[in-house]
């Protein structure tokens, strides 16, 4: 498949094939912007105070900025740019519009109204002119609770995206009618895997949230299983970490070829990974409790082999956006063993961004490699070891590519050039040099026992004792890293605001995205089964969930032994923080 | 110029984790750097790289490259 | 400016198809990977972790005692 | 399918990879016997935590040899003991609960870590071959206060190490020339018998017992003090057993000023 099948509309930037849709990955992409500008500044406040170079905030609102970070930089910033690029590869690659646009309004503002929601409900927990409550964290772990708001926001925006799912289907349906014997284009067949395992996993968020904790926070039932939902929260918990990291992976193979001056090395194995991560990605969750009790060891295991093969995807992916590369660079006239490598655009953000993205991600292979061990998760488990574990991932590899990328479609979507490609360039610089302080001290803090989560970590009793220099030289790196990661967060949204501003360009280059060296033509029809690979991971995910939730229930019951509410605040007093306090509740 | 500026930047960026992490390997052999140090080696370690990459190399083969900016 | 999508029409110098094309320089890379992952795994497991001091063992085995 | 020979090299050293990794986790569970904190524990209502036969009283229990239990609380923003002492050349298991949040157990620098859910009893067994002292901390957020829960596990040289609590009961004020007692319990929480010396001193004077306790057991001391050698005024007295002291004043008070306190 050559990017000449597009021949039609060869020239045309997304905005002139597809206007209306192009307004609505606008609105989505600066919606992700939004949350990336908010809970990246958020992620700098809670840097300098845990460091304690700057203490501004209460050490008890710690905890409340710290939900707004994960919550609107894991969930929103990452889930709001991933529905605009996967509507922006469904239609590019069918050359088709949505099936109905109204449709797709619908979901989007559907996701819009679930985050406010959210982001409300959490902001009550600062200002006391909200009535709610949402210290919860991301993770929301029960008999910790917040108020039912923020459940009903996170159902209504995984529902949005469930939705949006739904418009990615519709149109390949209506795409199949008119084409009954074509192989599925690359980039839609890797939107719909994606929205596949994205279906499996959600179902243990939505059970989790729908029948325990919202009833649960609105007071209709009493009592909850803390271990149920935090074991049905890890169910979605480690797959919606690769459904942040698809799109990015998506960009690697279809985008990050074409930049570099080449061709995809293979559609196959393209297709297999993205088989491979339908297949894997949801029966893994028990490898984030590793350390929990009411888990058999040997479920444990099983999860950590099936963690273990999930990385053969990510290494594969390795292997061929590489190769991808240094097509291009020879095409470009790069020659020798690594010679090569000087010839690749290193000038064009789009593709510098993308590639110092993918770089990081290969070390984040590596903590991720420890973090799937089973016993060996006694050394780093909760440790901010985890925490430079996702920087890297969520926070380099997806938001870096996301970034990246966004110099490229914001001009697709808008029709108007980039303000500044050098600015741009330095952007994806400095957030590359800020990220390996940050999170290169976290890993080793993490060595060390330094734990996640904490507003003061600084204890009465004891000190921590790192293995080379101080917990002083530690908490600088990580301030200086987070310093320069606003930065570079400025630079980018800057460039995006200033964008917007320019007048209209004729001199975009087409929407057009990489071809292949090896088509679909060389894959078996086999791969396109979308119906036999979510029927084998439904499968495989009752044989890995099915005992372990069975055994949680035996033990503790579905409703848990009258455990209620809790919002931990310091003023509580100590005789009734050991008590309910679903009274107080609005 | 051996290598274009913007991928001078990023050998640059990409030689920061490894001055990082060279104090804490050298470490184990007991050598301890002291941060000043670290960033002495560091400001070397760049200054080397830029001077690789401006120095005219032997030969014709900056015709050869210039193509690849 | 031109985008970095139209540069690839001018920078290309000559096409390379599937059958003439070996991915040497993507070889060694992978395989420099390759290498620092066992390095470092094995660093980390028997370093960092079995060296951290007392670790949780079953009651059963403990007759082997820790390294 | 079209693979590359290189691309079908890496596919083999990555299943290589991936299976030595599952090996060395399986080499770690069966040669230095690291073991998963699992179910074996089983569950619990947190609501009754305080009268559950092992929570019920927390702490340090000698179960007889050198294997220790130690039993703890974990709540909002504490532990219950939130100092553990356990000999060195011990094999110690801990039983965790959560009276309310999910909280953790983390002996800092170690790799001795659980996570603490309410309604389960997390169990870990432990060797303490070296004596050291060990931070405790909870990662996991437990409310505003979450990063002030603290601990402090010691582990003390074995010749160090007992669980001899000692008690007593004297008089505050006795009439000169009165007879009077202090007594004194010695309970022994080991599974080993215990034989030590008691002494009692107050003003100049010293008593001095030799005692033996069983296993489990105690021992009653009373000690009869001459108020006459002690002649009025006030008097500090010190009982000691081994390391530990329990300590108080008597008032020797002239007939006239008061009347009888003894008991």
């Amino acid at each position: 498949m050559e990017v000449t099948r597009m021949s039609s509309t060869a020239g045309q930037t997304y905005l002139d094939q597809f206007p209306a849709e192009a307004k609505v990955i606008k609105a989505a992409f600066w919606s992700s912007f939004m949350a990336l500008a908010i809970g990246g500044l958020l992620g700098l406040v809670q840097a300098l105070h845990r460091t304690d170079v700057l203490r501004f905030i209460d050490s008890a609102d710690y905890y409340t900025v710290l939900t707004a970070h994960g919550v609107l930089l894991a969930i929103t910033f990452t889930i709001f740019f991933l529905v605009g690029i996967f509507t922006w590869a469904v239609t590019t690659s069918l050359d088709r519009g949505v099936v109905d646009i109204r449709f797709t309004w619908a979901w989007y503002i559907m996701m819009v109204v679930g985050t406010i929601l959210v982001g409300v409900s959490i902001l009550g927990g600062v200002v006391d002119a909200i009535p709610t409550n949402a210290d919860v964290l991301f993770t929301f772990y029960a008999p910790l609770q917040a108020h039912p708001a923020f459940y009903v926001g996170l159902v209504l925006f995984v529902v949005g995206s469930w939705l949006a799912g739904a418009d990615w289907f519709r149109t390949w349906w209506a795409w199949r009618k008119e084409n009954p014997d074509e192989r599925i284009p690359l980039p839609t067949f890797m939107a719909l895997t994606t929205t596949l395992f994205w279906y499996l996993c959600t179902l243990g968020v939505a059970l989790s949230i729908l029948v325990f904790l919202l009833p649960w926070s609105l007071g209709i039932v009493d009592s909850v299983n803390p271990l149920l939902t935090r074991t049905l929260f890890w169910y979605f918990g480690h797959a919606v970490v690769y459904f942040w990291l698809m799109p990015a992976y998506m960009m690697w193979y279809i985008m990050l070829p074409k930049l570099s001056g080449g061709k995809l090395f293979s559609d196959p194995l393209a297709r297999v990974v993205f088989v491979l991560f339908l297949l894997l990605s949801t029966p893994v969750g028990i490898h984030h409790q590793y350390l929990d009790p009411g888990i058999a060891e040997g479920y444990k295991f099983i999860a950590m082999t099936n963690t273990m093969f999930l990385l053969l995807p990510s290494l594969l992916t390795a292997f061929t956006v590489v190769a991808s590369m240094e097509h291009g660079a020879r095409q470009r006239g790069g020659t020798g063993y690594l010679g090569w490598l000087k010839a690749l655009p290193w000038r064009d953000p789009v593709f510098t961004g993308m590639a110092l993205a993918g770089l990081m991600f290969a070390a984040a292979g590596f903590s991720g490699m420890i973090n799937a061990g089973m016993n060996i998760n006694y050394l780093v488990h909760n440790t901010w070891w985890v925490v430079g574990h996702f920087h890297l991932t969520v926070g380099t590899a997806v938001a870096l590519t996301f970034m990246a990328a966004a110099y490229w479609f914001i001009p697709q979507v808008t029709g108007k050039e980039l303000w500044s490609r050098r600015l741009a360039l330095g952007q994806v610089l400095v957030w590359f040099v800020g990220m390996t302080f940050m999170s290169n001290a976290m890993h080793r803090s993490g060595l060390f026992g330094m734990p996640r989560r904490t507003a003061e970590p600084q204890y009465q009793g004891f000190d921590f004792e790192p293995a080379v220099g101080t917990v002083g030289e530690i908490n600088a790196q990580v301030a200086l890293g987070a310093v320069l990661l606003t930065v570079a967060l400025a630079m980018f949204l800057l460039n995006m605001v200033m964008t917007s501003f320019n007048d209209d360009s004729d001199s975009l280059p087409a929407n057009t995205y990489a071809g292949t060296l090896s088509g679909p033509e060389d894959s078996p029809a086999v791969l396109d089964n979308l119906k036999l690979w979510t029927a084998i991971a439904v499968v495989l995910v009752i044989v890995g969930y099915t005992l372990p939730l069975a055994s949680i229930v035996d033990s503790g019951g579905l409703f848990g032994p009258d455990i209620g509410g809790f919002q931990l605040a310091i003023e509580t007093d100590p005789a009734l923080v050991l008590e309910s306090v679903r009274e107080v509740m609005p | 110029m051996r290598i274009s500026k913007g991928a001078l930047l990023v050998v640059i960026a990409v030689l920061v984790p490894f001055v990082v992490e060279f104090r804490t390997a050298l470490s184990w052999f007991g050598i301890e750097l002291s941060i000043l140090e670290s960033l002495v080696l560091g400001g070397m370690a760049v200054l080397a790289v830029v001077l690789w990459a401006v120095w005219p190399p032997n030969g014709n083969a900056e015709a050869e490259l210039s193509g690849s900016s | 400016m031109a985008s970095a999508t139209e540069q690839r029409e001018t920078d290309q110098v000559h096409e390379i198809g599937h059958e003439e094309y070996d991915p040497i320089g993507t070889a060694i890379l992978i395989g420099i990977y390759f290498l620092i992952l066992v390095l470092l795994w094995l660093f980390m497991y028997f370093v960092e972790f079995l060296g951290n001091g007392p670790t949780v063992v079953g009651a059963l085995l403990t007759v082997v005692g820790l390294a | 399918m079209n693979i590359h020979t290189y691309e079908k090299a890496w596919l083999v050293a990555a299943m290589v990879l991936i299976v030595g990794f599952i090996a060395t986790i399986t080499y770690g569970a069966v040669g230095p016997g690291i073991a998963m904190i699992d179910d074996d524990a089983g569950s619990i209502d947190p609501n009754e935590i305080s009268d559950h036969e092992r929570f019920g009283e927390t702490g340090v229990e000698h179960l007889g040899g050198n294997e220790y239990e130690v039993n703890v609380v974990a709540q909002a923003w504490a532990y219950s003991p939130s100092e553990i002492e356990v000999p060195a050349g011990s094999e110690v298991t801990f039983y965790v609960t959560s009276r309310d949040v999910t909280h953790s157990f983390t002996v800092v620098g170690t790799n001795v870590n659980t996570m603490v859910v309410p309604g389960q009893i997390s169990e870990m067994t432990v060797q303490f071959d070296e004596p050291g002292e060990y931070g405790i901390l909870c990662n996991e957020y437990c409310g505003e206060g979450h990063h002030t829960m603290e601990g402090l596990l010691t582990v003390v040289p074995e010749d160090e190490f007992d669980l001899t609590e000692l008690s007593t009961d004297a008089p505050r004020e006795v009439e000169v020339g009165n007879e009077t007692t202090i007594n004194a319990t010695v309970s022994n929480g080991m599974q080993d018998g215990l034989e030590t010396t008691a002494t009692l001193e107050i003003g100049e004077q010293q008593y001095e017992r030799d005692v033996t306790i069983d296993g489990e057991g105690s021992a009653e001391l009373t000690f009869d003090v001459d108020t006459d050698a002690l002649g009025e005024g006030e008097h500090d007295w010190t009982f000691t057993v081994d390391d530990h002291e329990e300590s108080g004043t008597l008032s020797v008070v002239s007939e006239t000023d008061g009347g009888d306190t003894n008991e």
